[in-house]
């Protein structure tokens, strides 16, 4: 599934809701369900700044050069933020993963409802999460 | 008795609905809302009387400048200062502490100590550690109990006679604990130090007595206290702020200038350069004449009956750990929940009309002596009621159980 | 064409009356009037919006975080700042000078020198003076002529490699000239030197292009420009905001606190110590929107026009000696008439309804280099008009009739 | 003529016209005619601080224990200012002159029709005086 078809799934997911307190309760359970990171790399090295909760997100490549996200944070409601991340962005290319527009965070209200200290917790989410993608192209191209 | 919901219809924003729901505005103590009376006291300015003050011959310049330094002799006398020179306008309390922090560096050498408590937010701690970084000064912190409360016997064994300045909170802004500040001063002085108090969180819930504490400083916000954003006080002794060199240069502090040599102005004016926000001094008086219509000690009564309702609901959830327990408290409240991050309770509250505040409150050294990151914050102010208490409980349960 | 009655409706304090006549307000260097837009946008935002802003999960807190970030992208863009983070709120000009020279410290030598201009405002004289006492660097003064202008040669001399900065007006507001700062930034470039610039009497009256003077740092008041008091700019270079330590302690310009370490927060907040005049803000890109509606080349267009028609009634008058007879000037005219005292002139004029400015305009080395201790100063707004000037040339008639 | 009756014969005065412009034309006159002060006193040691014009005033006792006030400014209308001062107050003793209530001034309307810079001048010209009648009146004491 491309990550366009992934984001458009998730908005269809949230529109079964009206109200933002189900979304929330889904995001919630979404959260629960997060990919768990390794323990071992739920340290300084992997913590996203600029969240109000501590959140770690490690990256790995796997053989047909996919990027394989795993994350954990203390709040619930961080986890089913990244987790909604992780579900469209995991496991595609490096390439197609800074390409993606993600649009679906807007269309399911995630920037609008969220306040900006929490925004910026999301930008900084999706920085991280590029910041890997570009590690991964610079290093694939330098092995070529 | 204080007739609330006339007090609340004085405050525009409190009919506000948040997410569909009424606002519930329990961040009191990041900041208070604004009565008419205030907002309208600036329109006013503005639309009748603004100028410059000091400088100019003429009629506004007159009106405002009259207006401006009756201002200044209110809150002097608000706060039972001597005199109205006493009184220098700043942008708020952060500005306040840190100008006394700046100007004191001449009177601190490297062997002396300056003495705060664990509980002070990071406006009354960072200046003082930098001004000892700078003067290699060492920084003593008295720690306060579990409790939140501070012992004045850990106080005295602080002190000696290298203490130069002590400073310390009259309100804890996370635990909301009343520190004993007179009795502090009168120990402080004992040991030949000054004493400066940071008022933020008590200046709108407790009566000031400057004369009574008998600090050097004080300093407070006016946006804390139902007055406008962008004004602020430094008390300060007569005798101390006259040893002091200024803060900043230009405009009303000078008294004459050559290139080689510059004359400062008398007090107040000497510490308060360029032009003052005259509005806002003129806001904060509007603003303590409101409290004072109602009366501070009437209004500490019906928040201590606020305080103690929200405690006692609050105690009877599981998993609920108040921290600051402290016997003299005023309007502030902070908790944990056992396994639930204090953010995903702040989200999930503010959904439902509830503004509070969760983090660690700019003080983090306290926070994290309770081996917390986080904590909620909820903060009470005189149009805060009891239905709101209730309101903010039944979303705390349905918060709980999604959370769990 | 600007519509000048559809802009003086705008400002209420304009339609009233001083003494029983119509004030003619002549006195916009010391403040200007606010048009209703500006004071409504703060009545808004203390009605509906205000909140702390940036820590908050709440509703009005992200209300009033975004509202307060919209207007730096917005103030960012006006001033062609190539980043919002580049935008430093402060009280005003004297604060934003007084921040540099406090920050700057570190940077100066005993062998190095600062150069300002003979026509400097005491905020942006006395600043540079107590950094040279401290440091031991030199403060070197670069004389304007008798008509009140700058000689780039004269400044070529006084630049060299000992330069660490040169501070400067944009536009004196004594004298009134337009300074030539962006070849006097390329000067001071070329001598590898950092250019501060006093924009406090340009930001209301001509288009500021900080990426196109280049300069280092560029400070303005709300105030001045039609925006509320309590809240001004520090613009300054990325790279050099970077560089420079803070200059408060406390607040929002803390990313962690331990009692041994701080860490300071990223630009633009690391220089925002404390609870920002959030209002303020607000006010500010209202007022430079208000400005924009009209385009300042429009504004500027019709003061000097104004500019034109006073200087040439004035120059009718017996004895009359401008003070300041730039080729570029704007919005200001200082003058003295032979035999008259200012302060005489300024009083029975203001009696007669025009308010003015008398004295030495806190530019005392300035005033007394044209061997006066006072001048009388006329500034003009876009809300001015030329009938004014005849009310105004009526008044000064009679005054001078009067005291001769 | 005691000081009461030279406040009152001021204020009755003053009466006699309606509009501030004409108050102002009889301060410029009376200006006019202050009883100036030596030149040699023009210096900075008689300066007046705190005033928007410079003021000089001198004060000397006479052989019968009273001061004479001598003055001058470089505006008129301060001048006006002083020289309704020195009216009423040389040529009285220290002790009459420290006892004066001043009550005219504010019923000319002078305190509140001066700029509070101009009437922190009009302050310091009185602080002036005062000084004055205390040293003459230490001095006197001294001697005794
Ligand atoms: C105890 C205490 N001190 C200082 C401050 C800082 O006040 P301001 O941000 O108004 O400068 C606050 C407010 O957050 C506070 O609660
Ligand atoms: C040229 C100049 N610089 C600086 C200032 C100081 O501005 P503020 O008083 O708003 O800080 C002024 C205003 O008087 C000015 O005209």
């Amino acid at each position: 599934m491309t990550i366009q078809k992934k984001e458009n799934a998730i908005v269809e997911e949230f529109r079964l809701f009206d109200d933002w307190m189900d979304k929330y309760a889904h995001l919630i359970e979404l959260g629960k369900e997060l990919p768990l990171i390794d323990e071992k790399y739920k340290t300084n090295q992997y913590l996203i700044s600029g969240c109000q909760s501590r959140v770690w997100l490690f990256a790995e490549l796997d053989n047909d050069g996919k990027i394989i996200f795993t994350a954990d944070s203390d709040a619930v409601i961080t986890k089913g933020i990244i987790s909604l991340l992780i579900r469209a962005l995991s496991g595609h290319t490096p390439k197609e993963i800074l390409d993606a527009g993600l649009g679906f965070l807007d269309e399911i209200g995630l920037k609008e409802h969220l306040s900006p200290t929490r925004a910026n917790g999301l930008v900084s989410m999706i920085k991280q999460i590029q910041f890997y993608a570009r590690a991964f192209q610079l290093k694939s191209r330098i092995k070529k | 008795m204080l007739d609330i919901n006339q007090i609340r219809n004085d405050f525009p924003i409190l009919q506000q609905t948040v997410n569909g729901k009424p606002l519930v505005y329990f961040d009191n103590a990041a900041t208070t809302q604004k009565p008419m009376q205030v907002i309208d006291r600036m329109s006013r300015y503005y639309k009748n009387e603004n100028s410059n003050v000091h400088r100019g011959v003429h009629y506004l310049s007159q009106v405002a400048t009259e207006a401006y330094e009756a201002s200044r002799t209110y809150i002097a006398n608000y706060i039972h200062a001597s005199d109205p020179s006493e009184i220098v306008f700043t942008r708020g309390t952060t500005e306040s502490i840190n100008l006394v922090a700046s100007v004191f560096e001449s009177f601190i050498k490297e062997e002396d100590e300056i003495v705060i408590t664990s509980m002070e937010h990071h406006s009354n701690l960072v200046p003082w550690q930098q001004l000892c970084f700078r003067t290699g000064a060492r920084l003593v912190v008295v720690k306060a109990s579990v409790d939140g409360e501070l012992d004045t016997r850990e106080f005295e064994k602080a002190l000696n006679d290298k203490t130069r300045l002590v400073a310390i909170a009259h309100i804890s802004n996370v635990l909301g604990t009343i520190n004993p500040v007179k009795e502090i001063t009168r120990l402080a002085h004992a040991a030949g130090s000054v004493v400066v108090i940071d008022g933020a969180q008590a200046i709108a819930h407790l009566p000031v007595n400057v004369a009574d504490i008998d600090c050097e400083f004080y300093a407070f916000s006016g946006h804390k206290t139902y007055a406008p954003m962008g004004i602020g006080v430094l008390y300060g002794k007569k005798k101390w702020l006259e040893k002091l060199s200024p803060y900043q240069y230009g405009g009303e502090m000078i008294e004459s200038v050559r290139f080689d040599k510059t004359i400062f102005n008398s007090l107040p004016y000497k510490f308060e350069a360029g032009t003052p926000n005259v509005a806002g001094a003129l806001g904060l008086e509007e603003a303590m004449r409101y409290i004072a219509g109602f009366g501070v000690d009437e209004i500490k009564q019906y928040e201590d009956k606020l305080m103690d309702y929200a405690t006692g609901e609050l105690k009877k959830l599981e998993g609920m750990q108040i921290i600051g327990t402290a016997k003299q408290k005023a309007a502030v409240i902070s908790f944990v929940i056992e396994g639930i991050h204090a953010y995903d309770l702040g989200t999930l509250l503010d959904k439902m009309g509830v503004a509070l505040r969760t983090g660690n409150h700019c003080a983090q050294p306290l926070v994290e002596s309770y081996g917390l990151t986080s904590t909620v914050r909820i903060s009470l102010a005189m149009y805060n009621t009891l239905e709101e208490i209730d309101i903010f409980m039944g979303a705390l349960q349905k918060a709980v159980s999604m959370l769990r």
